[in-house]
């Protein structure tokens, strides 16, 4: 049964669709579709992100950077200048790409924590820039979307709406990341993880492929940006600050690296569990920060591949120290 | 036309003249052995050939044509391949995986292409699958195909990294110390390997200790000292080279 | 009583068992070769026996302590001491740090003659000395995580394919260093590729394959032994 | 114009001094472990803050202070021994762990002490001296004094004892730092116990400059981390040389050019630097081969 | 209502995060005095319950629990927002509800133009601008620097004093800014020190930079006068800034001088009961002028249900609209369809820091 989920285009994708088909029926008002919602376009974004990190091993703190530029973009675009928001989401895109490709070279040859400092920096300029231009940006206050998010004449409005059109996106984009890890790319993501020398000398452009993904994994999240703001409606420079993107870092890892289920578990779990913690009160954080630390040390490769380890019995044991 | 000329190559660490001055060419269809002591600069003058670093001066040739200073997926895909002493195998892959990541370049690995999973990358991989399985029976690994990598012991690894090179169907493969961690059964395992590739018209160029490894499958021996040439030649020469024999082989060995 | 004594020793990585139950002994001042096929679980025994692999079932005992269930340090500290499998040597650390490290449980011990003993035997690590072992060649590692075992004075001294990556010369001396060791009152326990080497000189030798212990007799029994011939000797 | 420009250095050097110390916790930690630390920034502030209530509750401030550096010791070793156990967890998984510990230690200062701004009398008062024309704060003496002390100490411990030694062994290769005879356990306890222990001091000095709450954790660890990968991780000097720079850059940067944007041209540079050093300024090249 | 016939009240404040120094106090006084009204009876006879949760001054956090609050906890009325930002956020939200809100933020854009489901019971940041430039012109101060926070407050306050400042003859000569975070701003200052012909230092901001900006400001030596912002309207500021805050001037409601207010001051037995009520429970000293906002949100509310013996939300909103004369701890609060502040700039004293205690200064 395990195998099946786990096995990338065995049932797993099925699962989901179900899941996300029949989830509605135990939904009572418009905040538990707020949830799934939220959930939804978290998954989207770590799912790109463990593409970076859990496949590539290249870490990033700066994604909620990109995440807040398209969200912007979006923002300014349909606001000042009245696009429409396809045009206006797709050219935030593409400008969040170009930018991507242009510091990815020289920040994509630093490695482990080096990368991490590159990243989030890149992230931290970003969001002071969108605090500062007040002008343009609405400033630390932020900024509201009025226009609705819509396609020829459909357009998203209801909870109901937003609900099956960020889960048909979220179906999409599992089937097409499960198509690419599993492709000759895929391997040469994960080679790029494994060793950078192996993967150059039989012919893999390791450069190429870890800006591609950073590219790709940019993308997305200033894709999410754009139609989050349109779903939330209103967006701050907080979007872009470091604890967004630590945040989207630690559902990918709370998941599981190299897991794409990982990731929507990883998302869901970080997006309901503060919603659940707030019972606790002056002890939520505590609690919050407990529980994290407790998943990552029951479970350190991540819930998704620990469960999956455990349950097909070959959990390692602890304390078997592999050779370097 | 030579495969591979390499012509006063050069490669300094802050000082250290790791290769200095070197230059031999590599004929096709050859078994070429590199052998030397220890800090000889063989594992080095790989790393310069492969593009993993850049010569100090010198250049290399493939075909004639200069390819100093260019990356190691380039030469690669212009037909180089090669395994490590440090051993370089992706630990977060399964063995299978490993080998596969050989075929990278004869894939098609577009980015969309795999995205879509379009028919022909799946006729390709599952091609490729079957190949790379066959290589590992071939190399002695068939009864770790589905293993992960991070399980197999040592000498498991060695062979495993050769299955890789070959995977890429390189016309010139660079072996560094391929039967390092192996015993006498298992080197003549792989003796019988690198002859059969050979056989299939791939130039082979070798960095071994084990002297009967050497002695009997080279066509050609060149023998490093402080990076520079000691001596080069047929084996049975170099055997009895005096230089040599005090430098490295030491008289004490009674080699068949 | 020997130096060492295993009984029934299982290891497991996760659920897979790689050692099903060994028995071995090894008594003081003997020299004993371990020979067996790639993946046999020579490189898990020593780990087992220096505490670096989790023991599941069976007894280790070292001069009749039972030491199954002692930490790493401890069992250096006793004189259990191993060359490990791939050098592992401290890459950003210099040669010389690499060589005192190895004495890191020595007490009251001169290290600057033991050092210069290390120099003698390997004189390429005199030169080098200042730089990282990180930056040396691959034999050069090999001698570097030789030396610093012996800087530790073991009394077991546990090895796992020293020869590996040397020279010719080199493997010639390192065979005649674990004879003078030998002489010199070390126990040794050695896991040797070059196995015709290894037995020649031991007073015993096992022979393992996946995971047991399948022969055990004498080095030169076991040199003469044909089936040993044809399996590990090549020949 | 010269007293201006002084002006801008001490502000740089201040702030600098500050980032420093919490820079340097990092390299300690990272020396032993090859962890990234995140909660460092909380020891800083469980530092301050432990001294703030255990003052007023009545100990004279020695003795408050005393008992600050217990009480994040202990945090410290807590967090190794829950964290570190995790042996064959990825880095990212343990700088996960890191900041699982960091929202806890927070967590546990907003519900146990509470969420207002405290501090602490300053050392040696706050009469301001004059040096060139520009006015310095005997605190930030104090501060760049005791950063030294701890920069030399600590390059001493690394560079000349063997245990300094065996710490960045067990970083580097833990299976053979257990194989020469290491107890890796006790290396780490001890790094984590130092670092705690130079992050509870950080606390105390820079308190009477900055004010503390249960918050201010982040915001110095993150620029504990600018100043730790700016100087190359585990390099005392660096941490210090780092600190100061991304201090001075900030000043400087907020004196003569924009102070809106002085946060991002500190980012701006520490990025620059990394893409000539990819290592840091003072970071060791890698020496693994292949 | 609630299934139990309780009245719920609805909050999101910023407990935790970067302001946490308002909704910490916000959220003590609403627990504190909705307990107290229980006690009393409720109102109508029925009990209040509070519903909080923490935004961390996020707006994406507090647009969630918003969400929350009206869909799942259906909440009859909203108190909350300690910042302008998550207000802002949270906005078209109640207004598509139609659930009243008040909020406990400053910027003037919460009420500016005026929606008709929120009101707000802080003074405005304009306000406030226009409070401390009338004090400088009566000064003769014309020329002056400025050093703002970039966080939402500081950098509101910025904008709004740069527009009104020439309604009072004042010119900014030097506008610097810090981080919320910052450690020292010494730099800032000395480049505002060394700008030609300033008469005095304005600094709107809160925190702990204000504090650190004071200390500064004395380390330098300015000898102008320091004009800080309501945004430091606690004891806490004095306490950091030491003898640093001496003379120091800010504009604040008359809780902080609640004792030296004349007894005639129609205010008076509001704000010292406030206090007292709070400072018995949380420590002498601990009162602030951020706590006074949620407690005259509360109290409007409360007014308003019993006026029209209602809690349904169109009810409670129009008469929440009505209120006149209410006297809460920013001032006398008379709203009208056109103003749903309904504060006037009367309702700001000028303090003026003196020994270690706020002190009035007109
Ligand atoms: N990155 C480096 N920095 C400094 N010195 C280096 C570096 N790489 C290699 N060297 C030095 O260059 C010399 C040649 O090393 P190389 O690894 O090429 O030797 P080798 O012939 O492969 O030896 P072995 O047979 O032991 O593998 C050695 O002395 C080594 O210390
Ligand atoms: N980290 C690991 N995880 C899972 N299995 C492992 C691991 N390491 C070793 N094994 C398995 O344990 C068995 C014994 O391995 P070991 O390394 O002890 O062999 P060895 O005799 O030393 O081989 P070699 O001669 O190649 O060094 C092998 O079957 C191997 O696949
Ligand atoms: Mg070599
Ligand atoms: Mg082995």
């Amino acid at each position: 049964m395990l195998k099946v989920l786990a096995s990338p285009r065995g049932g797993g994708l099925l699962v989901l669709i179900v899941l996300i088909a029949l989830l509605p029926l135990g939904f009572q008002n418009n905040f538990h579709y707020d949830v799934a919602i939220r959930v939804g376009f978290n998954a989207i974004v770590v799912v790109g992100l463990n593409l970076l990190i859990g496949y590539a091993g290249q870490i990033s703190l700066g994604h909620a950077g990109f995440l807040a530029l398209g969200a912007y973009a979006s923002a300014i675009l349909t606001g000042s200048h009245d696009w429409p928001p396809v045009l206006a989401m797709l050219t935030g895109a593409v400008g969040v790409g170009l930018l991507a490709f242009v510091v990815a070279r020289p920040v994509l040859r630093l490695k482990g924590h080096y990368l991490a400092m590159a990243t989030l920096g890149m992230g931290m300029i970003i969001a002071i820039v969108l605090n500062t231009e007040s002008q343009l940006t609405g400033g630390p206050d932020g900024m509201s979307v009025w226009v609705s998010f819509g396609v020829a004449g459909l357009e998203a409005n209801t909870p109901r709406q937003w609900y099956w059109l960020v889960g048909a996106l979220l179906v999409v984009w599992v089937w097409l990341a499960l198509n690419l890890i599993d492709s000759p790319f895929g391997r040469a993501l994960k080679a790029v993880h494994g060793s950078e020398v192996a993967a150059e000398v039989v012919g893999v452009d390791t450069t190429s492929v870890k800006v591609t993904v950073f590219v790709v994994s940019a993308v997305v999240a200033s894709l999410v940006g754009s139609l989050s703001a349109h779903y939330i409606s209103f967006i701050s420079p907080q979007e872009a600050s470091f604890f967004h993107s630590i945040e989207l870092v630690i559902m990918a890892v709370l998941g599981g690296m190299a897991s794409i289920y990982g990731s929507l578990v990883g998302a869901a779990i970080l997006t309901v569990l503060p919603q659940v913690l707030t019972a606790f009160e002056d002890f939520e954080h505590l609690v919050f920060g407990l529980v994290m630390m407790a998943v990552m040390i029951f479970m350190p490769k991540g819930i998704v591949p620990s469960l999956g380890l455990w349950l097909a019995g070959r959990a390692r044991r602890p304390g078997g120290e592999a050779a370097p | 036309m030579t495969l591979l000329k390499v012509d006063d190559l050069s490669k300094e660490f802050g000082g250290v003249h790791a290769i200095e001055d070197l230059s031999f060419v590599i004929e096709p269809g050859t078994i070429h052995a590199i052998i030397g002591p220890n800090g000889a600069g063989k594992t080095t003058l790989f790393n310069l050939i492969t593009g993993v670093y850049t010569p100090s001066a010198g250049e290399v040739y493939l075909d004639d044509r200069p390819v100093t200073g260019k990356a190691p997926f380039e030469l690669a895909r212009a037909g180089m391949s090669r395994t490590f002493q440090n051993l370089q195998v992706c630990l977060n892959m399964s063995a299978l995986d490993n080998v596969m990541l050989g075929r990278h370049m004869h894939l098609k690995p577009g980015f969309v292409s795999g995205l879509l999973r379009l028919p022909g990358v799946v006729r390709r991989d599952r091609e490729a699958r079957q190949m790379c399985a066959g290589l590992m029976d071939f190399v002695g690994l068939g009864n770790h195909i589905h293993a992960a990598a991070d399980s197999l012991p040592y000498g498991a690894l060695k062979r495993l990294e050769i299955a890789r090179a070959l995977a890429a169907e390189p016309r010139l493969l660079l072996l560094d110390e391929p039967a390092a961690g192996l015993n006498s059964a298992e080197t003549r395992e792989i003796d019988a390997v690198i002859q059969k590739v050979a056989e299939r018209g791939v130039t082979v160029v070798l960095v071994e200790h084990d002297m009967k490894l050497v002695m009997g499958i080279s066509d050609h021996v060149l023998v490093l000292d402080y990076g520079r040439k000691l001596a080069e030649g047929r084996p049975q020469d170099i055997r009895a080279n005096p230089d040599v024999i005090a430098a490295y082989l030491g008289t004490a060995h009674a080699f068949a | 009583m020997p130096l060492l004594e295993i009984t029934g020793l299982k290891s497991h990585y996760g659920r897979i068992e790689a050692l099903h139950g060994l028995d071995v002994a090894v008594e003081a001042g003997e020299l004993v070769a371990l020979v067996g096929a790639n993946g046999a679980g020579k490189t898990t025994l020593l780990r087992c026996i220096s505490g670096v692999q989790p023991v599941s079932a069976g007894r280790l005992r070292f001069e009749g302590r039972d030491i199954t269930r002692a930490r790493a340090d401890r069992r250096v500290k006793a004189g259990i001491c191993q060359v490990p499998e791939g050098r592992q040597v401290f890459g950003p650390l210099s040669v010389l740090d690499n060589l005192r490290l190895g004495a890191f449980r020595r007490k009251g011990a001169d290290p600057a003659a033991d050092l210069q003993r290390m120099y003698d035997l390997f004189p390429v690590l005199a030169d080098k000395r200042h730089q990282p072992a990180g930056t040396l060649s691959g034999g050069q590692q090999q001698m570097l995580a030789i030396a610093r075992a012996l800087m530790a004075d073991p009394r077991l001294l546990l090895l796992d394919e020293p020869s590996m990556g040397l020279a010719p010369l080199l493997v010639a001396e390192i065979f005649a260093v674990i004879q003078q060791l030998k002489g010199q009152g070390v126990t040794i326990f050695l896991v040797e590729q070059n196995a015709h080497a290894a037995l020649s000189i031991a007073d015993r030798g096992y022979v393992m394959e996946t995971g047991r212990v399948v022969l055990s007799d004498s080095g030169q029994a076991l040199v003469e032994n044909p089936r040993v011939r044809e399996a590990y000797l090549g020949l | 114009m010269l007293a201006e420009l002084v002006q801008f250095l001490f502000a740089g050097l201040t702030a600098g001094a500050i980032y420093a110390l919490v820079g340097l916790g990092f390299g300690l930690i990272y020396n032993a472990s090859h962890v990234i630390n995140f909660a460092q920034g909380e020891f800083v502030m469980l530092g301050g803050m432990t001294t703030v209530f255990a003052a007023a509750a009545g100990l004279p401030l020695a003795a408050a202070v005393a008992v600050a550096i217990l009480v994040t010791v202990a945090a410290g070793l807590a967090l190794e021994m829950v964290a570190v156990p995790t042996r064959n967890a990825s880095v990212v998984t343990l700088i996960i762990i890191t900041i699982g510990a960091s929202i806890s230690y927070r967590g546990a200062a907003q519900a146990f002490f509470d969420k207002q701004f405290h501090t602490l009398p300053s050392f040696s008062g706050e009469d301001p001296i004059d040096f060139l024309g520009a006015a310095i704060l005997p605190q930030t003496l104090w501060v760049l004094g005791i950063t030294v002390l701890i920069v030399i100490a600590l390059q001493l411990f690394f560079h000349r004892t063997l245990l300094g030694k065996a710490v960045l062994a067990t970083s580097h290769n833990r299976l053979a730092a257990r194989l020469v005879g290491i107890n890796v356990q006790l290396v780490l306890l001890l790094s984590f116990g130092l670092s705690a222990a130079l992050g509870a001091i950080a606390g105390v000095l820079i308190t009477p400059i900055t004010s503390t709450n249960f918050e201010v954790g982040i915001m110095l660890g993150l620029k504990g981390f600018c100043a730790a990968i700016l100087g190359g991780l585990g390099s005392g000097v660096g941490a210090v040389v780092g600190g100061l720079l991304v201090g001075l850059i900030e000043a400087f940067g907020a004196g003569y050019i924009s102070s809106e944007y002085k946060d991002a041209m500190a980012f701006g540079i520490i990025l620059l630097v990394l893409f000539f050093m990819p290592s840091g300024l003072f970071g060791k090249r890698t020496t693994e081969r292949v | 209502y609630a299934a139990d016939g309780s009245i719920r009240i609805g909050s999101f404040l910023a407990v935790t995060g970067p302001a946490s120094f308002l909704g910490d106090p916000e959220l003590k006084t609403l627990q504190m005095y909705i307990e107290l009204i229980n006690t009393d009876g409720g109102v109508n006879g029925r009990q209040l319950e509070l519903i909080h949760y923490d935004s961390q001054a996020n707006p994406k956090n507090a647009v969630g629990f918003v969400k929350r609050l009206i869909d799942q906890d259906e909440v009859d009325i909203i108190i909350g927002g300690s910042a302008s930002g998550e207000t802002l956020a949270v906005m078209p939200l109640v207004d598509k509800a139609e659930v009243p809100f008040i909020s406990l933020a400053g910027s003037i854009k919460i009420i500016d133009p005026v929606q008709k489901w929120v009101f707000k019971t802080p003074h405005t940041d304009r306000m406030a601008c226009q409070k401390i430039f009338e004090h400088m012109q009566g000064e003769g101060i014309q020329r002056i620097g400025m050093i703002s926070g970039t966080g939402g407050f500081g950098k509101s306050m910025q904008g709004q004093c740069q527009e009104v400042a020439g309604d009072y003859g004042i010119e900014i000569l030097a506008d610097e800014t810090y981080g919320p975070k910052d450690t020292d701003m010494t730099a800032q200052l000395t480049k505002i020190k060394g700008t030609e012909g300033i008469q005095a230092v304005l600094n709107p901001g809160f925190g702990q930079g204000p504090a650190i900006v004071t200390k500064n400001f004395r380390q330098l030596g300015f000898e102008v006068p320091m004009y800080q912002s309501h945004g430091v309207a606690s004891k806490k500021y004095i306490e950091l800034a030491g003898e640093a805050a001496e003379g120091v001037r800010l504009p604040a409601a008359a809780l902080l001088v609640a004792d030296k207010l004349p007894d005639t001051d129609r205010q008076k037995p509001v704000v010292v009961a406030y206090k007292q009520a709070f400072e018995d429970r949380h420590g002498a000293g601990s009162v602030s002028t951020f706590g006074g906002h949620a407690y005259d949100a509360l109290f409007m509310a409360v007014e308003a249900m019993q006026r029209c013996q209602c809690s349904d939300a169109a009810g409670v909103r129009d008469e929440l609209e009505k209120t006149a004369g209410f006297m809460g701890t920013a001032g006398e609060v008379t709203m009208s369809p056109e103003d749903h502040l309904g504060l006037g700039l009367s309702a700001f004293r000028m303090l003026e820091v003196k020994g270690g205690d706020w002190a009035l200064l007109d």
